[in-house]
């Protein structure tokens, strides 16, 4: 059963107000083109979560589609720096951070993934994250009487993951790390693959060994190759760096709209239902 | 004499803290660590077990980690996978001896804080977070974090906000390195080309201490390896 | 660093009271070779983990060197049968019985792989399990208010695992289905590997994208061809039948022995140090 | 009229139960459902998705399951890997639609036994255990419980212990179906060799039913499927 879908139509599915799992990791392999269409369609209240975004949160801060971020980290890596519009979001009270510690967003995935309330998590001892946010409370162990911290689940609306490899029904592969991404895959309610290539029943059958998210898991398979640019997508390209120093210096949100604008042309490449092997 | 550069210093020194045999963790942002983690594993410290965000165990090479310390490269040229929420469990369960770790403010008394100047629900400065900070600091056995500033604004008396605290080790600066004992964040040894009177003048607190100690210069070998394993100097992207 | 050990080395690592994980699943790549050399050792007092549980939890039930039994499903297939050295063993007070969901035996070894006191569990919900065991305990979540099940967390002392293939440093391939031995490898405060084949580092290199348990999480490697027997090794052996059926027929102490004494030439058929590649 | 014996109605009659699209796992010891799922994917529910302990989604074949329905052979023949740990996270979410699951005592109530016969920590009997079902029957769409045997030991007033309950749909064996609703295990249809009578007679509670409706007979095209994709005949297996 195809699951092949354009990508307006896949993100035309995303209600304002969905929480979002970002597949990828800072300036890896995150699902730009979905996340450009995002704004295009101008998106409104979203809730993202991701341990370490760059881009992908920056992007959708300066297009004023966000609500939340639950994340650990938010910033380009070094050489590019700190995310200008997602820091001017939550400091102007736009966007609100909910910060955790990396691995607390994975506990609380794991937690959407077993349909549990919470996760315990061991790590999270000391220090003002657990006071001022709502998420963490700190419980006795029925067992031990030992004090315990919890961190609520979070439940994804959808997931959204860009991979190197997909067939039609959404067997999903992704090449290189894998990130939080299979994790993610299990959390959501509902799978949106975004993928480099097609690939044929008989290539995926020949490659069933590193299927990393199978095809029943997945609810929409949207062809957009350099769906991840600028960021890298491992064995396919590398970051893209000069539109990503663009974007850095953009301040006004005309700027901001010409500049998803201009990967329109990109990001619809496949629209016309060109079927790709 | 030997011609070395601050970073060159940095990344030796965070080198000689790491032991044969330990299992390092270092994530985004990290180039330095990541070096010196792959130097030690090149000079005494062949069974150092290098993990990073990527999953990539050991890798063979850092040469291909250009702008990023998360990248895929080091999956490929890593001996097995083992990703980031592993690598949490592990410290966790009391496995992981060292982690590298960053941070925008530190205190005298140990206190981190990479996610707020001003009010955390209305921040003045939201900084990127401390993203797995506030895990691994309490459970790594060792918690080094490197920094590249060194002023007054970065060691203070007080931090603005507590995002974690715990097992921190050593804090190493273009300055100094400082060493947490006894509940206090103490001088462990200076540059060698700075002075007493210059760090306590970049730091926000009375600096503790109850000998000066300079900090070990990297020796050729040290100097030569890192040529060949670093030849793009990406230990010193952050200057 | 090789972790190469004997047999009778490494099993004499193993403490009196131990809590054990043991690999594979009903009839298949249970570390068969392992569990008749702590039989052979007279070990006692274990305390067993294990989703579904066959041969092996039934044999040291024989050998009487089982104190409890955490597990789902203890039970031959269909057409072997029941266990009935660990029937046994459960009816005369021998060895204690932790009756768990196989589920709630995978979510006491994740909380051990994070290292918290317990785990919660959504599907535990009714009946007498929860009520007769005080590994199970239903608190309210602090919030939503709702009764929510946790199973307290199981931390084996020792995972024991049978892989077909393992370098000298312990890097383990698991070919076919994983069960829960990667769970346990990573619950477990020391990992041993059982193996088939001690391959070289340049094969564990050509093939590093399939480890399953990385060398730096284990302790030591036992190289037993046949150490599965006579449960079956994928790709290597199927069930052997007869003696399966023999040991379901075993009554006395003194067969039993006799049972696992007939296994120790194969057992340690690699015992003179050997390096075989 | 078809020659078909009391194994294949009731492979059939299972896979009669099962909607093209659903989400299905059965556990160890289940080659009679086994070959039901792949019945069913091979007629009218080529979409269903048949899941295992072993992990091995939609197997092209179930010819190779000898003696076990947890072998790597499922692997093998497996269009992709989804193993025991995240199908019981599936059912926790909501998301696996039918399970299968056994039991060795069912009440009127639809409680099940597969624990121990008499005192739970001094058992006059240990059973093998219930494996999914005290996760799985309280979370699975629909829980669909297969037995062999029917006797009036098997089901009875009252079961000795509660393994669990939950949502239990339907119990086939050799002579009935039994369908639980409105809080009751009542008769939904009997099969066509036997009689209201003998099926009391073998039932240790008072059966509830409004009419009597018979099973439906295995179709020619569903015996001739069987004969190919179970050549071995592991649908008997328990006989």
């Amino acid at each position: 059963m195809s699951k092949l879908q354009s990508l307006k139509k896949a993100v035309e599915t995303i209600a304002d107000q969905s929480t979002l799992a970002l597949g990828g990791n800072v300036l890896h392999r995150a699902p730009m083109a979905f996340v450009r269409e995002l704004a295009r369609q101008e998106k409104s209240g979203l809730k993202l979560v991701k341990t370490a975004g760059a881009h992908d949160i920056d992007l959708l801060c300066a297009a004023g589609s966000v609500a939340t971020v639950d994340a650990g980290f938010v910033s380009y890596e070094t050489v590019y720096g700190l995310p200008p519009h997602y820091r001017k979001a939550v400091q102007t009270g736009m966007v609100k951070a909910n910060e955790h510690a990396c691995y607390t967003v994975i506990s609380a995935l794991r937690g959407a993934s077993a349909n549990v309330p919470f996760m315990p998590v061991s790590g999270l001892k000391y220090g003002d994250l657990i006071e001022h946010n709502d998420y963490f409370v700190v419980v006795e162990d029925p067992f031990t009487g030992e004090p315990v911290t919890l961190v609520r689940s979070i439940f994804p609306d959808v997931a959204v993951i860009h991979v190197q490899q997909c067939d039609e029904e959404g067997n999903a592969i992704i090449a290189g790390p894998k990130f939080e991404d299979v994790l993610m895959s299990r959390a959501a309610d509902r799978v949106i693959i975004t993928t480099e290539q097609i690939v044929s029943p008989f290539q995926i059958k020949q490659n069933k060994d590193k299927i990393d998210i199978p095809a029943f898991l997945v609810d929409a398979v949207v062809h957009v190759p350099g769906g991840a640019a600028p960021t890298s997508c491992y064995q396919k390209y590398d970051v893209d760096e000069q539109p990503l120093r663009k974007f850095l210096g953009l301040k006004e949100k005309q700027e901001v709209a010409e500049f998803i604008k201009n990967y329109e042309r990109k990001d619809y490449q496949q629209e016309r239902g060109t079927r790709v092997w | 004499m030997v011609n070395y550069r601050i970073s060159d210093l940095m990344t030796c020194a965070i080198a000689d803290m790491l032991e044969d045999g330990e299992t390092v963790f270092h994530g985004v942002s990290s180039q330095m660590p990541m070096v010196a983690m792959h130097l030690a594993r090149k000079l005494h410290a062949p069974n150092l077990v290098h993990l990073n965000i990527p999953g990539g165990v050991n890798p063979g090479t850092v040469k291909q980690s250009s702008y990023s310390s998360a990248g895929a490269d080091l999956v490929e040229a890593g001996e097995s996978y083992f990703p980031l929420d592993q690598i949490f469990d592990l410290s966790m369960r009391g496995k992981l001896d060292v982690a590298f770790l960053g941070g925008v403010q530190f205190d005298v008394n140990g206190n981190v804080n990479a996610s707020v100047i001003g009010d955390y629900h209305k921040p003045k400065v939201r900084l990127p977070g401390g993203a797995g900070s506030a895990v691994l600091i309490p459970t790594a056995k060792k918690a080094i974090i490197w920094r590249t500033k060194h002023d007054p604004r970065t060691f203070v008396e007080k931090v603005n906000f507590v995002t974690t605290r715990g097992n921190l080790w050593k804090i190493i600066t273009p300055l100094c390195v400082f060493v947490f004992k006894n509940g206090k964040l103490q001088l462990d040894s200076i540059h060698p080309h700075t002075t007493l009177e210059e760090v306590q003048a970049q730091t926000g607190f009375k600096l503790i201490y109850d000998e000066i100690r300079y900090t070990k210069e990297p020796t050729a070998r040290q100097l030569q390896t890192l040529r060949q394993i670093d030849p793009y100097d990406y230990r010193s992207t952050e200057f």
